[in-house]
């Protein structure tokens, strides 16, 4: 068997080899409701990630997802009981200005990705805490059911989130692969002079790329502010790098123009069957870090494509 | 002295070099050529240990060696100078000089920064270069650091016991005519000390410089010339393995430009900063004009700004007519014009992403509905049609453009800009690094857009291919304009005529 | 040229420059900001992030970046506390070689973490990013959760000692500074750091070992971020698995913010020193002069933003990642 | 006065009821198994149970927890049966955790847990409560949840109303200044419900001493190292103005004792809670003027065993009156007086608790304002 033509299939061999490794240890594993509810559990983070997908795709990062996210569950629930619906438009909105502003930062001002997203998100932070008055928030239990119950929702035994996880997957699919705007990211990702050496606004497209990362950081934040049913400048902690993770580990590195949203579900499930396995295999809570760290240098390891790493930094 | 026998090289699908002989005397400077794709640089690798040979021996003074990376081939006297630009830019020269060997100024622990300044001092005392060796790299000349690189690889001589063999990569492709005198005469000096193996695309180069010429084509050497036997001809002939067209630079097929028609690009007194000051031209359909001058005489600068990529300070830039006041390449590129750079594999073409990708990239809105959803099938369709139209071999449109050969890669750009109805297009070195089928190539090509009424901007490779395919030259010298020449085929200014105005 | 010159030196000074103007804004605002007394706390707040930053200098200046640095300083501090502790628990016995012994543990940590990046050819990001939750879950092992404390008065003499107003870890962090000043100028290994930054495959090219280069300098960055986390127990009194946290971001900024270029081959550690300066100038200010703590932390990134601007060379680049 | 002293003699009379106690509970399993229909419907067998907390960082949760692995002891049971869900500080974590060993368990399951982040509470209870399991709660879950809205399935929520608590201290403190000068406050997370009660419990006090004035408050995010900055710059900016230090919790206060320890002051008032043994043995040696004792311990132990207990029928929630669901834990005062007999009691020698005895320590029904 020629390695070099399963190396791009990797990442979900990764994933499909560790959820029968988990399933082997523990079948209760392998149910499907038990498999449908880690999906759905997963989405708002799978949504962030998929917003750094984009900035690391232009091969940036976005530290300031999480920030984003939390400033998004206190705008939700504060907004909510005025303008109801009309809440996930203005999060999305904030969202999408605060990316756009990261953008604007690192493009037009020449400061590295890393330390403007992080100083963006201080902002973003700070004004959680403003807004939210330093205290953790709560929505009014039927205003949220009433306004954004289908968020939470059951059909057919399926959580919505999965519904609202895949429709996003699927426009972000179509967003990279079909769009002027996506092959506009892949060229910047891969070849940046070259791309404004064809005229493209290179400065538009990577200003949307962080604006479209603070716009799903956004969504995140709103879909988890309605499934707590809350909101706090720290609700979404934690969130960062494990999304992050999700993102380098479906085999879309640094590097830029090499991976993409596909990598990143596929990543972001990992990410989760690592997690949960801690559970089945009855990990020791004093290991449980240390092993995650382990099985994730194993997990990249195993899932970077480096035929298209041209100098591993 | 040192010798190649039988060496053989395999990667995965391709026999790179079939049983190659090849010897190299003392003080001998022997030029290897070949077409891109011949084998050059793979020989080249093994013989300064970046590969090792699958099959054959090497030898150095009859004893059998074997090299596991090129460290080893220096502490054998096999050093390399680089074709790109191998100097690190953020050190001082004599760090560069000495990078990796550092260990000789070195007790306890500490770098003694005195005794490797005279130590670089006397290296570039071998090169007669005169810079203070605490230099930051990145603020000398190109001339001045090919000399450095050069200086660098004579660390060799003290170093190791023995014979020196020194490889030179394409080492004019930067410099300008009266420094590649400067460097030929260095060499030969050198030959005292060292042998040198020169590879070059520049064939008349090869001829002055070279005791023995191997040929290489297919990876195999189909014939070594001595000096007095070689001819051009001859040995483009066997390099190509058919014949080379007696009108190398299509002036048979050159044209008139329409003079009369409005021009399509028109500076009126322009200036950039200290790169160029006060410049006029206009450039008419299907003219192509050339810009001559040395490295840094302003050529570049003119063409960025034509492309929006620099914003004049003083005059006034029209495109067709319309007087530009923002500039930017988006601007430029909606105007129709193309830019086929010099750094083909940086700026030229996206590696990672496929033929037909990098041949919309520039106009995707004509490809796309008007919410931005790509139509890809005419986009494949698109990328069918130029790969026959300019024979670029690939093996589908799905083939990653980084994969190409140098001369594919140049087509695709080329196609991206005449597919999108570019008519001002700006070719900067379009031929560096092609082999001659691939120039001729690009030289028809330059005839065909030229005849469909394409204004063409040219920054040539070398002043024989100026003459022979522009319509007008501006010569140009510290960004100021010395001559215009016009060029009818049959009344076309000499070598001499440009290089007069030149330097 | 005399223009250009100016523009050079100029973006060259300008981290001096923010950290100067940064220091008469808060002084101005309230004078007692402006006094020995306060200084000396920036000095202590500053010490071990000083360590931390330079060890990451080296990784920066190679054009990789190191986000290990947490659970490193970590296992260092937790091992170093069980040594000390266990092999005397005062500096006057033989417990001193708890000292030498973090240095080597960091060393071997950072080895580690070299190799897994460069052995496995993963970028640093990711692998380092990952050793770090294994650091972190080890001091957690270690530990179970609990915290050590040193308690030795000699060895907590780092803080409570002091020397014409500042106290003996000041003096520590700045003879570490210089000991790094010269590993960056006068050795080898520093200096094949800024070739491997100015372009890995040239120097590769040249015979240089650059994965050599690269585990040597993960190796060397643990060692200082194992002095960083000595500093820290100094400071605290007590080793525990949180005593690395909040380090990463915080160096990272303030290598960054003291001019070093994320793209590697420029800067070195007196930026490092005032990069780290000026972010706890920015936090030991803004507290100072009465800031409410929700915007601090806006205010932090935008000083961060408007710093790393002005010490840009934005003629110099071209794009930025 | 001695909270410890009145603390710890309760706790003795509930000792000797332990075994009577023991029996009952067993003789309760017995018989919901042999007779209670009614019970035996919501009742599970053999339950697996877990604790879901920040991290094991904090000496906080390490208590915690050795409260719930003593809780599984007492049943016969060794240390690792009870499962460790650590969030890290993450309410995504703690969620998809629980979710996960719900699967893993089938809904047999006994969780204690604090939900990391008040609004996380209710996806917890509504998940353990649609799979069937048994849940009780510590910290944090925002008012609107109760647990008798659950049926039995949610069965208690433990806090601590810490504004009284952290108002004795502030009085503590604030008479140790003699009732004039300058205080400052480091807070923890600035939007924990416990950071922002232990500062209404200072500012509650400071009414009654006009002579004080709270220089600054700032957040320190239960964090030594932060405290310890915050401190520094406090240090700076007030100078000898500050008089007294109220800390929110005692991880706070180390880092406030170093900033203070580093400018040679050892004798300034401080206050703190949590009281965590480094702390108590602080507060032993003075340098502590007063801290709070939460008893992790037990509240990590009775949370799982009402979790437990109700998960195997032992009793019915629903039966139970609303001060049995939602009550506030334990709060002792340490003082330097007390400190000694305190560390004796509680930290040389962990008491043996009695697991069944669910609210005899507890404070009352939790009020909300």
């Amino acid at each position: 068997m020629d390695f070099e033509r399963i190396k791009p299939h990797l990442p979900w061999i990764t994933l499909l080899a560790l959820v029968v490794i988990v399933g082997i240890a523990d079948a209760n594993f392998l149910r499907p409701q038990n498999l449908i509810a880690m999906a759905a559990d997963i989405v708002p983070l799978f949504i962030m990630a998929l917003g750094m997908t984009f900035a690391i795709y232009i091969g940036g990062i976005d530290l300031s997802a999480q920030s984003v996210a939390n400033m998004t569950t206190v705008v939700a629930t504060i907004a909510l009981p005025t303008y109801g619906v009309g809440t996930a438009l203005i999060c999305i909105l904030a969202g999408f200005v605060l990316g756009g502003l990261s953008g604007y930062v690192t493009t037009k001002l020449f400061v590295p990705s890393f330390i403007s997203t992080l100083a963006i998100g201080g902002i973003a932070f700070s004004t959680a805490q403003w807004l939210s008055g330093q205290r953790a928030l709560f929505m009014d239990a039927t205003l949220r059911d009433n306004t954004f119950g289908w968020m939470t929702g059951n059909t057919a035994g399926i959580p919505h989130e999965i519904f609202i996880g895949a429709f996003l997957v699927l426009a972000t699919y179509f967003l990279q692969s079909r769009t002027t705007f996506g092959r506009a990211l892949k060229a910047v990702g891969a070849g940046e002079p070259a791309a404004v050496a064809s005229g493209l606004n290179v400065t538009r497209i990577k200003i949307m790329a962080f604006a479209l990362s603070g716009l799903l950081a956004a969504i995140a934040g709103l879909l988890f502010s309605v499934k707590l049913s809350g909101g706090s400048p720290t609700l979404a902690n934690g969130f960062l790098l494990p999304a992050i993770v999700a993102v380098l580990v479906g085999g879309t590195p640094l590097t830029g123009g090499v991976g993409g949203v596909i990598n990143t579900l596929i990543g972001t499930l990992i990410v989760a069957v690592i997690r949960s396995s801690m559970l089945y295999f009855e990990i020791d809570a004093t290991k449980q870090q240390m092993v995650f760290g382990l099985v994730l240098i194993a997990a990249i390891a195993l899932t970077i494509d480096r035929t298209k790493l041209r100098v591993v930094k | 002295m040192y010798e190649l026998r039988k060496v053989d090289k395999k990667f995965p699908g391709v026999h790179a070099l079939k049983a190659i002989d090849f010897k190299i005397g003392r003080g001998e400077i022997v030029g290897l050529v070949g077409e891109n794709g011949a084998g050059k640089s793979t020989l080249m690798k093994v013989i300064y240990g970046a590969y090792q040979p699958d099959g054959g021996d090497i030898t150095i003074d009859g004893t059998k060696v074997r090299f596991q990376n090129p460290r080893q081939a220096m502490d054998h006297g096999i050093g390399m100078v680089f074709q790109e630009q191998s100097l690190i830019t953020n050190l001082t020269v004599m760090e560069n000089i000495f990078l990796g060997f550092e260990q000789q100024f070195v007790s306890f622990g500490v770098i003694n920064w005195k005794a490797m300044s005279a130590a670089a001092k006397a290296q570039l005392a071998k090169v007669k270069l005169d810079i203070d060796p605490a230099t930051i790299t990145s603020s000398l000349s190109f001339a001045q650091r090919q000399l450095v690189e050069l200086a660098k690889v004579l660390t060799l001589e003290e170093r190791v016991d023995g014979d020196l063999v020194i490889l030179l990569d394409e080492p004019t492709s930067v410099l300008a005519r009266e420094e590649v005198e400067l460097l030929f005469s260095l060499v030969r000096d050198l030959t005292s000390r060292a042998s040198f193996i020169f590879v070059s695309h520049r064939m008349d180069e090869v001829l002055e410089l070279s005791d023995r010429i191997y040929v290489m084509k297919d990876g195999e050497v189909v014939d070594v010339v001595g000096h007095d036997e070689a001819d051009v001809d001859s040995i483009q002939h066997k390099m190509v393995g058919r014949d080379v067209d007696k009108e190398y630079y299509r002036e048979q097929k050159q044209k008139p430009y329409q003079a009369d028609a409005p021009p399509l690009v028109s500076f009126e007194n322009v200036s950039a900063g200290t790169r160029y000051q006060n410049i006029s031209f206009d450039l008419h359909p299907g003219e192509v004009l050339c810009l001559v001058g040395t490295e840094g005489s302003g050529r570049e600068a003119i063409l960025r700004t034509i492309f929006g990529l620099e914003a004049p300070s003083e005059g006034k830039v029209s495109l067709k007519g319309r007087v530009m006041s923002r500039f930017t390449a988006q601007n430029a590129v909606s105007l129709g014009v193309g830019y086929t750079p010099r750094e083909r594999k940086v700026e030229g073409i996206v590696g990672g992403m496929n033929v037909y990708e990098n041949m919309t990239l520039s106009q995707m809105r004509n490809y796309a509905n008007r919410g931005g959803v790509l139509r890809i099938s005419a986009e494949k369709d698109l990328a069918r049609e130029w790969i026959d139209r300019l024979a670029i071999k690939t093996p589908d449109v799905y083939k990653d453009c980084g994969g190409l050969s140098g001369g594919n890669q140049q087509k695709v750009v080329l196609a991206k800009w005449r597919s999108g109805g570019s008519d001002i297009i700006l070719l900067d070195h379009p031929t560096r690094g092609l082999d001659i089928g691939a120039k001729e190539d690009v030289y028809d090509m330059v005839r065909e857009m030229s005849d469909d009424g394409v204004g063409i901007v040219l920054v040539a490779d070398t002043l024989e291919e100026a003459i022979g395919l522009s319509h007008t030259i501006i010569v140009l010298k510290d960004g100021i304009a010395q001559k215009q020449f016009a060029c009818e085929p049959g009344n076309k200014p000499s070598l001499f005529d440009l290089v007069h105005h030149m330097i | 040229m005399g223009t250009v010159l100016t523009r050079e030196l100029l973006v060259k000074w300008a981290p001096l420059i923010v950290l100067i103007v940064l220091i008469l804004f808060f002084a101005a605002m309230e004078p007692r900001f402006f006094s020995m007394r306060n200084f000396a706390r920036i000095g202590i707040s500053s010490a071990p992030a000083l360590m931390v930053a330079i060890g990451v200098t080296f990784i920066i200046i190679m054009g990789s970046i190191d986000l290990s640095m947490e659970g490193t300083v970590s296992v260092c501090a937790v091992i170093f506390a069980f040594a000390f502790i266990a092999w005397g628990g005062t500096l006057a016995s033989v417990a001193w070689l708890a000292l030498p012994l973090a240095l080597v543990v960091g060393g071997i940590v950072g080895l580690i973490n070299g190799l897994v990046h460069v052995k496995l050819k993963i970028p640093s990001f990711m692998a380092s990013l990952a050793m770090g939750f294994v650091g972190t879950g080890f001091a957690l092992l270690l530990t179970g959760g609990d915290r050590i404390r040193v308690e030795d008065e000699l060895f907590r003499g780092l803080l409570t000692t002091r020397w014409f107003g500042f106290p003996i870890m000041c003096y520590v962090a700045v003879a570490f500074l210089l000991i790094a000043w010269f590993i960056q100028t006068r050795t080898t290994l520093g200096r094949n750091f800024y070739a491997v930054g100015g372009g890995e495959d040239l120097a590769h090219a040249s015979g240089l070992n650059v994965n050599r280069v690269r585990v040597m300098g993960f190796a060397l960055a643990g060692v200082f971020y194992a002095v960083g986390a000595l500093l820290a127990v100094g400071r605290i009194g007590i080793a525990e698995t949180a005593t690395g946290s909040n380090f990463m971001f915080v160096s990272i900024t303030s290598v960054v913010v003291g001019g070093t270029a994320l793209w590697g081959g420029i800067g070195g550690v007196w930026n490092t020193l005032i990069g780290v300066l000026i972010v706890n100038v920015i936090n030991n200010g803004m507290v100072v002069i009465g800031l409410p703590g929700y915007v601090q932390d806006g205010v932090l990134g935008a000083l961060v933003i408007a710093a790393v601007v002005l010490s840009t060379d934005r003629k110099s680049v071209t794009f930025v990642k | 006065m001695s909270f410890i002293k009145k603390y710890i003699e309760q706790e003795t009379i509930n000792r000797r009821n332990f075994l009577l106690a023991g029996a009952y509970g067993l003789g309760g399993v017995a018989a919901t198994s042999m007779f209670g229909p009614g019970m035996a419907r919501a009742a599970l067998t053999d339950p697996a149970v877990a604790w879901s907390y920040r991290n094991r960082t904090n000496p906080y949760w390490n208590e915690i927890v050795s409260g719930g692995e003593a809780f599984v002891e007492s049943l016969g049971k060794s240390k690792d049966f009870l499962t460790h869900l650590i969030n890290e500080g993450s309410s995504e974590k703690s969620l998809a955790d629980v979710k996960a060993i719900l699967a893993k368990t089938n809904g047999n399951l006994a969780l204690a847990i604090d939900t990391n982040d008040a609004p996380n509470a209710r996806p917890v209870v509504e998940a353990v409560a649609a799979a069937g399991g048994f849940v009780s709660t510590l910290w944090n879950k925002t008012d609107d949840l109760h647990p008798w809205d659950f049926g039995d399935n949610y069965v208690s929520h433990m806090s601590w109303s810490d504004e009284g608590p952290a108002e004795q201290t502030a009085r503590i403190l604030l008479e140790a200044m003699g009732g004039k000068g300058g205080v400052v406050h480091l807070g923890g997370i600035a939007s924990n419900n416990p950071a922002i009660e232990r500062l209404n419990g200072l500012k509650n006090a400071l009414k009654d001493y006009p002579d004080v004035e709270l220089l600054a408050a700032e957040p320190a995010d239960w964090d030594t190292q932060k405290a310890n900055q915050v401190m520094s710059a406090f240090l700076t900016r007030y100078g000898d103005e500050i008089t007294g230090v109220h800390c929110a919790n005692d991880t706070i206060a180390y880092g406030v004792l170093e900033a203070l320890r580093a400018e040679g002051i050892d004798d300034m008032p401080i206050v703190s809670y949590d009281g965590n043994p480094q702390a108590v043995e602080l507060v032993a040696q003075g340098k502590i003027l007063a801290t709070v004792f939460t008893n992790p311990h037990w509240g990590g132990g009775i949370t799982a065993a009402l979790a437990y207990h109700a998960a195997i029928g032992t009793f019915k929630p629903s039966d139970e009156p609303h001060e049995h669901r939602e009550f506030y834990g334990p709060t002792v005062f340490i003082t330097p007086e007390d400190a000694k007999e305190f560390k004796a009691n509680f930290i040389e020698s962990v008491p043996t608790y009695d697991w069944t005895d669910f609210w005899g320590p507890s404070n009352g029904q939790i009020m909300y304002k």
